[in-house]
C-alpha cells in the first residue's frame, strides 16, 4: 500500500476512516432518534448545546448528520457494488465476445445514457416505492454505462495478450480465461473507477433525497439539505452542515482513490510491461 | 487543426448560444407608477376559466371574466354584472337583473344570451361544482327588461353563493356558442368583460394584463398593467416579495416560515381578509375501512395524541389556528357547541387499552402507512411531527413517499390508511362540506368524495334537510347537529383551519375587497406608491 | 466522395433506427409508471366527478387499447408530430422550443465554460507540476467535484444574491424593466452567471483532472523526447506537441459530457427557477404528461446523437488516426 | 591529428535508490574524431543508452550526471543549462532513436516536423524544397506525398528514414543513433545501415555515436568500437582489432554468440511420417474501414500447402508483413482458416484427420514472441504452468510433479513456481512459456519469434534449450524467425515467404548455400557482418559458432 507515503493518500484514508467510524457507531455517538423532536425548533448551532442547532421541527440536526454518514456509506458502497456488477459484467462479456453481442451490449449501454436519469430514477421510485434497496437500483442503473465502457476497453486490450492466447490455446474455457486473465489484469483501474463511483453514488443519492425521491423515513444527508433549502435564510445550519459533511466524505474518498489510481499507473509504467 | 482554431470554435459556441431567438424580445411596459407586480404558481394551463378550474388559471383569469355577483367579507352578494337580483318566497325562483351597458374585451355588448349560454350550454359540460348546482334548475329562462330567471326544482339554501366569477363566469356566446369548447381557439387570446385584458403571455416567464379602457365603470380600474410573474422556487418567490420585485403574493406562494419574516418587514403588510369564499380545513385524512382505523375509539385516540397548536406553530408558523370540527369557522352555520379533543396523551392511551390493542415488547401496539402528499414541505414536515406524535401512543408510522399521480391515484381508489387532505367550504356547508361526509358520495376513482368512506345515515339526513330550506334558523339549527355527531365520530382528524393571508407592499390599496380575496378582479385596486 | 456518402447515409439509417428504438423504449417506459393523468389533471382542478375524468380520459386518448396508442404515437412521430401537452393543451413542439433556449443557453454556457476553465487548469497544474499551482488547482479540483453542485447553489445564491446581492437569484432575465438591446444582453449574462457557474464547477474539475493526466502521459512519449533533441524550446513543445495529443481524453469526454447536456441540469434549474428542459422533464414526468415527456426524450436523444457526431468529428479532427483504426 | 570533435572523460551518471546498482554508467572516457563512427556495444542495461543521451542532456530527471565530462569541441556540455543546451540540438548535435513507430509526432504532417527540424534554428533555410531536399537525401522515393502523410501511414522503414531526414536537416558536426535498426526487419535494416554509411563518406560527413547490441552491426559500420558490460567499458578499440582478437572474456562471449554466417549443418534426414499437413489453405482478414474509407480485405496468407515430418524442425523465415506469424496462428487453431483443411496424425492414432479444437489442445502447442507478455503477471508460475493441463482434467497432484519434472527439463529450480514472472528475467520467462507449453506432451511446438525479444547470449541459451528439448521429447518444431542465423541454427528444412506466399522451400543447407529465389538472395545478402567480413583481411579468423 505505497500510495499510502502520498499525502493526499494519507488525508483521505483518515477521512474515510472517521467516516467509517461514524456510520458503526451512530447510535452510540449519537443515541437520540434523529427524528426525534426534542428541542425548541430553529435553534442557532452551539445554543442550549446543540452544536449544530435543531431543524425546523426541533429535531437535533448534529444527530442527523451522525446517523445521515451510517446511510450515505451504505448505499454509497452497496450501490458501488451493484454497479460494479452490472458494469463489469456487460463490459467482459462485450469485450470478449466482440461480433453482434459486442454490438448489442454496447447498444444498451448507449440507450442508457441518452435516458435522462431522473426519468430513469422516476420510473424505478414511483413504480417499487422509494425505500434503501430500490434507491441503490435506481443509482447503479444510472451509473454502470462508464463502468461497463472501461471494463469493455480494458478486456479488449487484454483479449489478444499472448497469455490470453495460450491460455486458449491450453483449451481453457472461456469462464475460465475472463476469471483467471482477464479479471485479475482489469481489476486494477475498475477499482479506481468503482470508488470513484462510491462518492458519486453519495451524491446522486442526496440528489434524489433533494428533488423529494429519497426514502422517507431514512435521515439522509440528502434529505437535510433538501428540507432546510428553504430556511436558507433563517436557519442557514439545517442545510450548510449535511452539505459540509457530504462534501468531506466525497473529498476524502475522492483523495484516497486519486493516490490509489496515481500509484497504479505509475507502477504500470515503470514496469513499462504493457 | 491546432489550438488557436480551437478556440474560435469554443467562442463562437458560446456566442451563438448566447442569443437564442426566443430570448431577445424583452418586453417594453408602461410607466412604472402604476403597475402591479405579482406572483402565479405554478404557471396556469390556460386561462380560459369555464374550461380548467385550477387555482392559477382562476388566480389570473378572475380579472378577466366576471360573475354575476361578488361576495363582501360576511359572504352577502354585491351587484357585478347583475345589478339587481330577487328570491321568490318558496325559495324556488332568483331572478337576476342584467346590466346592459357592458362589452366584451373584443367590442362585441354582453346580453342576456350570453348568461343563458353559459348557464344551460356552456358550464354543465366543463364545470362539475356549476354542473351540480346548475342541475337543481328545472329552468333557466331569460325575460323582458334584461332579467333572467332561475327556476329550481326543490329550494337549495346556498343557491345564491353559486355565482361568483370562479362559479359562474359569464362566457362570450358569440365565441363559443357551436363550437366544440376545448379546441376553440379563442382559449388562447381569453375575452371577458372583467376590468383587465390579456395583453401578452411570455411562456415560463410571465402574464402581462393591461387595463380595459371601456370598461362599463368610466374610471375604473385605477391600475394600467398587472404582471404575474412565474417563479417556479419558493425561496426565490420569497426573495422577490423582500426586494420589490413584486409588490404582492399570497402565503401559499412562500413557504410558511418565510411569510412570517416577511411579512414584519416594513415594506410589506400581511392582509387577514379575502379567503373567507374558500376558507379549507387540513385534516388527517383516516381510511375508515381499514382494521383499526374503522374503530372510532382509534380515530378518537389519534385526535388526542396529535398537538394541533404545535403543529399551527412549528409547521404553519402561525398561518392557521387549530381546527375543532368539520366546519370552519368562517364558513357559514359554524357552531361551538360540539366535542372538542384537547391533547392527552393519556387519553389516548386509555382509548387505545380499552379496545384491547395492547403494546409488545418494543411498545408498538400496531402499525399503519401514511402518504406524504407531495405538495411542498408543510406535507413532509407534518407526516414526520405525525409518526413522532403517534409513536407516543404505541402506533409505528411508516411514511410512503409518492408522486402526484401515485397520490391522486391511491387517494382516489381508497388505497391508503392514513394520509392528508383539504378540500375549499365555498362559503357554506352544502356547498363545500357536505360532499366529504355523505354516503352517496362514496364513488370509487374521484377525488373530492367521501373517500374515507364515512357512512352515518342521521348525518345524511340532516344535510340533505339543511340543503333544501332557506330558513336560516333552521339550517343553522340542523348544521349544529350534524357537527355533534360528526364531532362524535371523528371519521377525519381535522387539524388546521388553513389560511392564506395576502402579502401586500405598502405602495398598494384596497386590492382585496371581496371574499374570494386575490381572485378578486382589482377593480378597485390603487397604486399610492 | 462517393465513399463518404455511402458512409454518411449508413449513419443516417443507424441513427434512424436508434431514434425508432428510443421511441418504443420511451413509449414501454413511461407506461410502467404508475398513476394515470387524467386523474392527476382533474384532482388539480380542485374539483372532479367521474363524468370529467371519462371525458378527459376520452380527449387524451387514453381509453384506447396500449398498442393502438402505440401505433398512433409511432406514426405520428414520424411525422415530427409530437402531439399536444394533455395539461397545456398546446403543442409539445412549442414547449419544447420555448425552453430549449433556455436550456440550450444555460448548458451551452456551463459547457463552454467547463472546457475553458478546466483546460486552463489543467496546464496551469502540469506547468507547475509537484509545485504549490498544481496542488491547488488539484485540491480545487477535488472539492469542486466533491460538493454536490445543488447544495453548492443553494451556497452561491445565499453568499451573492442575499448576502452581497451583486447577482439575481433567480431566473432569466428582470421583467417589466425597460431595456435596451445591450441592457438585455447583460441582464440575461447577470441572470446566467450564478447558474452556469453551479452546473460548470462538476465538469470544471473532470476537465481539469483529464487535461492534466493527458499532458502527464503525453509527457512521456518518445515523440517529446524527439522534439528537444531537434532544439524545440519547452513552450512550443507544450503546445505544439503536447497540447493535441492531451487535448484527446477530454475531446472523447466531451461526447459522454454532450449526452448530460439537456436534461443533467435539473437540480440547477430547480434551485435557479431556471425554465429550462431539465425542469420541464421532470415536472412532465410528476403529471404523467406523456406526450410531453415522449416529445422531451426524443428530442433530447436526437441532439445527443447529433452532438456525439459532432464530437466524433471533432476526435478526428484532432487525431487522424482514429478513422483508420479497426 | 586533429582533435577531436567530442571528449568524454570519466563520465559517471548516478541510479536512484532502491535500483540495481548504484551507478547507471561508472567513470566512462571515449573520443570522438570529425567523421568518424564509434560504436558502443552491450547487452541491454549496459547503459550504453545512458551515455548517448548524457551527450545530449536528455536524460531522465531520475538520472543525474555525478562526476565526469564532456567536452564538445572543447567546451564541457555536461551541466550546460537547458537555453544554451538547446542551441546545440538539431544543429550541431542531432539524434535518432530506436522505435520509429513512437518517435515522430503522430499528429503533425512528416514534412511539418522535418520543417520544424530546420525552422529551431535557421527559419530563413526553412522552405518547402528545404524539406524535399532533405526527404530524396535519406532515400525516400515520393517526398511530396510523404511530406503530407501522417507518421501511421508510413511503413517503419519510411518513418525511421523521416526521422534520419529531420537529423541531418541541419548538416549536424554529429550524429548519435540509438539503436536505430533494431524494432526493423532484416532487410530494411540493411538498407537503414547503408544510409547511415552513405552518409559517411559525404564530403563534410558528420561524426557518428552508434548503440547497438548485435555485434555483426558493429562489424558492418564501425570504425571504432567501445563494448559496455553494468556500466562500465570494459573493452575499446579499432573495430577489426576488437572484434578479431577480443580480449575481454565478455566480449570474447558475445563474439562466440554471433552465429556463423547461415551455414548450416548436414542433419541426418531419416524420413518419417507427416506430423503436419496444411494443403491448400488460405486466410484474409476484413479490415474495417474508418470514416471515410471503405471495408477493405486484406490476403494476410495466399493459397499454399505444407507439411512436416515427425520430429523435423522447419523455419519459417520472411520480413514482418510476410505472413508468416498468420501461418503459426492458422497452424495452432488460434485462428481459423478462410479456405483449405489441416490435417495432422498424432503418435497414438496415426491416420490423417481434420484438426479440431481439442486437438490443438494436446497436440499443437505455441511459444510466443515478447517474454513481458507471455506470461500472465498476476498469476504464479505454477498455476501459468499447470492451469491447462487441469483444465484437461489432470489431477492437481499429477500436473504439479509433471510442472517440477518440466522446471528441470527447462533449467530452472522448481522452488521458483511460487514466484510471479515479475521476479524472471526475459529469458527465464521464455524457458517458462516453453514449460508451459510442454504441459500437455504436444507433439508440434510452434516458436513464434521466440528468441527475437531476448539478448544475444540469452538467445543463444534458448536456441540450445529448444534443441535438445526437440529430440528429448521427439517433437516437431515449426520455428518462425526473421533472423536467417537462427534458422541456420536450429532447422532442417527452411520455407521462405514473402508477402503472404511461398517463394522457397528445402533442406536448410541447400536453401542458405544455394538459394534459387533473388528474394532468398535478397534477404541472405541483407544479414549484417556478413559483407564486412568479405573484405575482413583474414576471413577465416572470425567470430564462427564453436559446433
Amino acid at each position: 500500500m505505497r500510495f499510502l507515503r502520498k499525502p493526499s493518500g494519507l488525508i483521505g484514508l483518515i477521512g474515510i476512516a472517521c467516516l467509517l467510524l461514524l456510520a458503526l457507531f451512530a447510535n452510540i455517538l449519537a443515541p437520540a432518534d434523529p427524528w426525534a423532536i426534542g428541542a425548541r425548533p430553529l435553534l442557532a448551532p452551539l445554543e442550549k448545546g446543540y452544536i449544530f442547532g435543531t431543524d425546523s421541527l426541533g429535531r437535533d440536526v448534529a444527530a442527523g448528520v451522525i446517523h445521515g454518514a451510517r446511510v450515505s456509506v451504505f448505499i454509497g458502497v452497496a450501490s458501488a457494488l451493484a454497479t460494479g456488477l452490472i458494469g463489469v459484467t456487460m463490459g467482459l462479456v462485450a469485450g470478449y465476445a466482440g461480433g453482434w453481442l459486442d454490438a448489442a451490449l454496447t447498444r444498451t449501454t448507449e440507450f442508457f445514457q441518452v435516458i435522462p436519469a431522473i426519468v430513469l430514477a422516476v420510473v424505478v421510485l414511483s413504480f417499487a416505492g422509494p425505500n434503501m434497496i430500490t434507491i441503490i437500483l435506481v443509482i447503479a442503473l444510472i451509473s454502470w454505462p462508464p463502468i461497463a465502457r472501461l471494463a469493455r476497453a480494458e478486456t479488449m486490450a487484454l483479449r489478444h495478450r499472448e497469455f490470453v492466447m495460450a491460455a486458449r490455446l491450453q483449451g481453457e474455457s472461456r469462464l475460465s480465461i475472463l476469471t483467471g486473465h482477464i479479471l485479475p489484469n482489469a481489476a486494477p483501474p475498475l477499482i479506481a473507477a468503482l470508488s470513484l463511483s462510491i462518492a458519486t453514488a453519495i451524491l446522486t443519492e442526496s440528489a434524489l433525497a433533494f428533488l423529494g425521491l429519497g426514502d422517507p423515513n431514512t435521515m439522509s444527508w440528502g434529505y437535510m439539505i433538501g428540507s432546510g433549502r428553504t430556511m436558507m435564510r433563517q436557519a442557514w445550519w439545517i442545510t450548510a452542515f449535511p452539505g459540509v459533511a457530504l462534501m468531506l466524505s466525497v473529498l476524502c474518498i475522492n483523495l484516497a482513490t486519486g493516490a490509489y489510481s496515481d500509484d497504479l499507473t505509475q507502477r504500470l509504467t515503470q514496469k513499462g510491461s504493457q | 487543426m491546432d489550438r488557436r482554431s480551437f478556440n474560435k470554435l469554443l467562442v463562437g459556441a458560446l456566442g451563438a448560444s448566447a442569443f437564442p431567438l426566443s430570448w431577445i424580445a424583452s418586453p417594453a411596459s408602461a410607466s412604472g407608477e402604476r403597475v402591479i407586480n405579482t406572483i402565479v404558481n405554478p404557471e396556469p394551463a390556460t386561462l380560459m376559466i369555464g374550461l380548467n378550474q385550477q387555482a392559477p388559471t382562476g388566480l389570473v383569469a378572475s380579472k378577466i371574466y366576471q360573475g354575476l355577483v361578488r361576495y363582501d367579507f360576511d359572504l352577502n352578494p354585491m351587484p357585478c354584472l347583475a345589478s339587481d337580483w330577487s328570491v321568490s318566497a318558496d325559495g324556488l325562483e332568483y331572478t337576476f337583473t342584467i346590466r346592459d351597458d357592458v362589452l366584451w374585451h373584443d367590442g362585441t355588448p354582453m346580453t342576456v344570451h350570453d348568461v343563458i349560454f353559459t348557464a344551460t350550454e356552456f358550464l354543465p359540460q366543463t364545470n362539475p361544482r356549476s354542473r351540480l348546482i346548475l342541475g337543481k334548475c328545472a329552468s333557466i329562462t331569460a325575460s323582458e327588461n334584461n332579467t333572467v330567471t332561475f327556476r329550481l326544482a326543490a329550494p337549495f339554501g346556498p343557491f345564491l353563493l353559486a355565482f361568483d366569477a370562479s362559479t359562474f363566469p359569464v362566457l362570450p356566446a358569440h365565441l363559443y356558442e357551436g363550437t366544440d369548447f376545448r379546441s376553440n381557439p379563442n382559449n388562447d387570446t381569453p375575452i371577458g368583460t372583467g376590468p383587465f385584458k390579456l395583453a401578452e403571455w411570455v411562456r415560463g416567464s410571465h402574464i402581462h394584463l393591461v387595463r380595459n379602457e371601456d370598461y362599463y365603470i368610466d374610471d375604473k380600474p385605477y391600475v394600467s398593467d398587472i404582471y404575474y410573474r412565474i417563479i417556479p422556487d419558493a425561496a426565490s418567490r420569497a426573495l422577490a416579495l423582500e426586494n420589490g420585485t413584486v409588490q404582492l403574493g399570497q402565503a401559499s406562494d412562500v413557504e410558511p416560515m418565510d411569510f412570517g419574516r416577511l411579512a414584519a418587514l416594513p415594506n410589506l403588510t400581511r392582509i387577514d381578509r379575502g379567503y373567507e369564499f374558500s376558507a379549507p380545513i387540513l385534516w388527517l385524512e383516516i381510511n375508515n375501512r381499514v382494521e383499526h382505523l374503522s374503530d372510532r375509539r382509534m380515530r378518537q385516540a389519534i385526535m388526542h395524541a396529535m398537538d394541533r397548536n404545535f403543529i399551527v406553530d412549528n409547521i404553519f408558523f402561525g398561518i392557521g389556528s387549530a381546527a375543532t370540527g368539520p366546519i370552519n369557522t368562517r364558513t357559514k352555520y359554524y357552531s361551538e357547541n360540539k366535542r372538542v379533543y384537547d391533547f392527552d396523551l393519556v387519553a389516548a392511551n386509555q382509548l387505545l387499552d380499552n379496545m384491547g390493542l395492547t403494546a409488545g415488547a418494543d411498545g408498538i401496539r400496531t402499525r399503519f402507512d401514511l402518504i406524504v402528499p407531495p405538495f411542498g414541505e408543510v406535507f413532509a414536515r407534518l407526516s414526520e411531527y405525525t409518526r413522532q406524535a403517534l409513536r407516543q401512543i404505541g402506533i409505528d408510522v411508516n411514511l410512503v413517499t409518492t408522486d402526484v399521480a401515485g397520490f391522486a391515484s391511491a387517494l382516489s381508489n381508497w388505497d391508503y390508511q392514513l394520509t392528508f387532505n383539504y378540500t375549499f367550504q365555498y362559503g357554506d356547508p352544502a356547498l363545500g362540506v357536505a360532499r366529504t361526509y355523505i354516503t352517496d358520495n362514496i364513488v370509487q376513482g374521484v377525488l373530492f368524495s367521501n373517500t374515507a368512506g364515512y357512512s352515518n345515515p342521521d348525518v345524511d339526513a340532516r344535510f340533505a334537510a339543511a340543503e333544501s330550506t332557506i330558513d336560516e334558523t333552521e339550517r343553522t339549527h340542523l348544521y349544529e347537529q350534524v357537527q355533534q355527531l360528526l364531532a362524535e365520530d371523528v371519521p377525519l382528524g381535522w387539524l388546521v383551519e388553513m389560511e392564506f393571508p395576502a402579502l401586500q407592499a405598502n405602495s398598494l390599496e384596497d386590492v382585496i375587497t371581496t371574499a374570494t380575496g386575490l381572485n378578486g378582479d382589482f377593480e378597485n385596486a390603487r397604486v399610492i406608491g | 466522395m462517393k465513399a463518404t456518402l455511402s458512409i454518411a447515409l449508413r449513419w443516417l439509417v443507424k441513427a434512424i433506427l436508434f431514434v425508432f428504438v428510443l421511441a418504443s423504449l420511451n413509449f414501454l417506459l413511461i407506461q410502467l409508471v404508475p398513476g394515470d393523468p387524467a386523474l392527476v389533471f382533474a384532482g388539480s382542478s380542485g374539483a372532479a366527478d367521474q363524468q370529467m375524468i371519462n371525458q378527459i380520459r376520452a380527449e387524451f386518448h387514453l381509453d384506447r387499447p396500449v398498442w393502438a396508442q402505440y401505433i398512433d404515437y409511432i406514426l405520428r412521430t414520424a411525422r415530427f408530430d409530437l402531439g399536444t401537452s394533455f395539461q397545456h393543451g398546446r403543442p409539445v413542439w412549442d414547449m419544447i422550443a420555448e425552453r430549449l433556449g433556455a436550456t440550450l443557453l444555460l448548458t451551452g454556457s456551463a459547457w463552454g465554460l467547463s472546457i475553458a476553465v478546466g483546460v486552463a487548469l489543467g496546464l496551469v497544474s502540469m506547468r507547475y507540476v509537484g509545485r504549490w499551482p498544481d496542488m491547488l488547482v488539484s485540491s480545487l479540483a477535488l472539492f469542486l467535484y466533491a460538493a454536490p453542485s445543488f447544495w453548492l447553489g443553494l451556497i452561491f445564491v445565499l453568499v451573492f444574491s442575499i448576502w452581497l446581492g451583486w447577482l439575481p437569484a433567480f431566473g432569466v432575465g428582470t421583467i417589466g424593466v425597460e431595456h435596451s438591446m445591450l441592457g438585455a444582453v447583460l441582464d440575461k449574462l447577470r441572470h446566467l452567471i450564478l447558474p452556469a457557474l453551479t452546473l460548470a464547477t462538476f465538469y470544471i474539475a473532470i476537465y481539469a483532472r483529464l487535461m492534466r493526466g493527458g499532458l502527464l502521459a503525453v509527457a512521456q512519449l518518445d515523440h517529446i523526447k524527439t522534439a528537444r533533441a531537434k532544439g524545440v524550446p519547452q513552450i512550443r513543445i507544450v503546445t505544439h506537441h503536447m497540447i493535441r495529443g492531451a487535448i484527446l481524453p477530454v475531446v472523447t469526454y466531451l461526447g459522454f459530457h454532450a449526452t448530460t447536456l439537456i436534461s443533467g441540469a435539473v437540480l440547477v434549474e430547480t434551485v435557479f427557477a431556471w425554465p429550462g428542459l431539465g425542469r420541464l422533464t421532470f415536472d412532465a414526468i410528476l403529471q404523467r404528461n406523456y406526450p410531453l415527456l415522449m416529445g422531451i426524450l426524443l428530442v433530447t436523444s436526437v441532439l445527443v446523437i447529433l452532438l456525439n457526431a459532432l464530437t466524433d468529428l471533432l476526435l478526428r479532427a484532432v487525431d487522424p488516426r482514429t478513422g483508420v483504426s479497426a | 591529428m586533429t582533435n577531436p570533435i567530442v571528449k568524454v572523460n570519466n563520465l559517471s551518471v548516478s541510479l536512484p535508490g532502491g535500483a540495481s546498482r548504484n551507478h547507471a554508467v561508472h567513470d566512462i572516457s571515449f573520443e570522438i574524431f570529425p567523421r568518424e563512427t564509434l560504436c558502443l556495444v552491450g547487452e541491454s542495461g549496459s547503459g550504453k543508452s545512458v551515455v548517448a543521451h548524457s551527450i545530449l542532456g536528455l536524460l531522465p530527471n531520475a538520472l543525474t550526471i555525478t562526476t565526469g565530462t564532456i567536452e564538445w569541441q572543447g567546451r564541457d556540455i555536461a551541466r550546460l543549462e537547458d537555453r544554451a543546451m538547446r542551441h546545440l540540438r538539431g544543429r550541431e548535435i542531432s539524434m535518432v532513436f530506436q522505435e520509429p513507430g513512437t518517435a515522430l509526432n503522430p499528429l503533425a504532417t512528416c514534412g511539418a516536423q522535418v520543417l520544424e527540424a530546420i525552422a529551431m534554428h535557421e527559419p530563413q533555410r526553412a522552405t518547402k524544397d528545404a524539406v524535399v531536399r532533405g526527404l530524396t537525401e535519406v532515400g525516400l522515393p515520393d517526398p511530396e506525398r510523404i511530406m503530407r502523410a501522417y507518421p501511421f501511414e508510413l511503413s517503419g522503414g519510411q518513418r525511421q528514414r523521416v526521422a534520419i531526414a529531420m537529423a541531418l536537416a541541419n548538416a549536424p558536426k554529429m550524429i548519435i543513433a540509438d539503436e536505430p535498426t533494431t524494432a526493423l526487419d532484416v532487410a530494411t535494416q540493411a538498407k537503414i545501415l547503408d544510409l547511415f554509411k552513405m552518409t559517411q563518406n559525404a564530403q563534410e560527413r558528420p561524426a557518428l555515436l552508434f548503440i547497438t547490441h548485435d555485434l555483426a552491426v558493429v562489424a558492418e559500420i564501425a570504425d571504432k568500437v567501445a563494448v559496455m558490460k553494468d556500466g562500465r567499458i570494459v573493452e575499446a578499440g579499432l573495430a577489426a582489432d576488437v572484434l578479431t582478437r577480443p580480449q575481454h572474456p565478455y566480449t570474447q562471449a558475445l563474439c562466440s554468440a554471433v552465429f556463423a554466417p547461415p551455414r548450416a549443418q548436414a542433419r541426418e534426414s531419416t524420413v518419417k511420417d507427416t506430423a503436419l499437413k496444411l494443403s491448400g489453405i488460405a486466410k484474409s482478414y476484413r479490415k474495417r474501414g474508418g470514416w471515410n474509407r471503405k471495408v477493405t480485405t486484406v490476403a494476410a496468407l495466399k493459397p499454399m500447402s505444407l507439411s512436416i515430418a515427425r520430429g523435423e524442425c522447419l523455419a519459417v523465415v520472411g520480413e514482418s508483413g510476410s505472413g508468416k506469424s498468420t501461418l503459426a496462428r492458422v497452424a495452432t487453431g488460434l485462428e481459423p482458416v478462410s479456405q483449405g483443411v489441416i490435417e495432422m496424425t498424432p503418435k497414438a492414432a496415426p491416420g490423417y484427420r481434420i484438426m479440431t479444437p481439442t486437438d490443438c489442445a494436446r497436440h499443437v502447442q505455441m511459444v510466443f514472441q515478447d517474454p513481458a507478455t507471455s506470461l500472465n503477471p498476476r498469476m504464479p508460475i505454477l498455476e501459468t504452468v499447470t492451469r491447462g493441463a487441469r483444465a484437461q482434467g489432470m489431477a492437481r497432484k499429477d500436473a504439479n510433479a509433471r510442472a517440477t519434472e518440466l522446471m528441470r527439463a527447462v533449467g530452472l529450480e522448481p522452488e521458483m513456481l511460487t514466484r510471479y514472472p515479475a521476479e524472471f528475467s526475459g529469458g527465464q520467462r521464455q524457458r517458462i512459456a516453453i514449460a508451459r507449453a510442454l504441459m500437455l506432451a504436444p507433439e508440434i511446438l510452434v516458436a513464434d519469434e521466440a528468441i527475437s525479444a531476448l539478448d544475444v547470449l540469452v538467445q543463444v541459451q534458448v536456441l540450445d534449450l529448444l534443441n535438445t528439448l526437440r529430440h528429448q521429447f521427439g517433437l516437431t518444431l515449426l520455428f518462425i524467425t526473421h533472423d536467417l542465423r537462427a534458422a541456420a541454427a536450429i532447422a532442417d528444412k527452411v520455407l521462405v515467404m514473402q508477402t503472404g506466399h511461398v517463394v522457397e522451400y528445402g533442406a536448410a543447407e541447400q536453401v542458405f548455400e544455394n538459394p534459387t529465389h533473388p528474394y532468398t538472395k535478397t534477404l541472405l545478402a541483407a544479414v549484417p557482418g556478413r559483407r564486412r567480413h568479405a573484405q575482413a583481411p583474414d576471413p577465416s579468423v572470425s567470430c564462427s559458432l564453436p559446433d
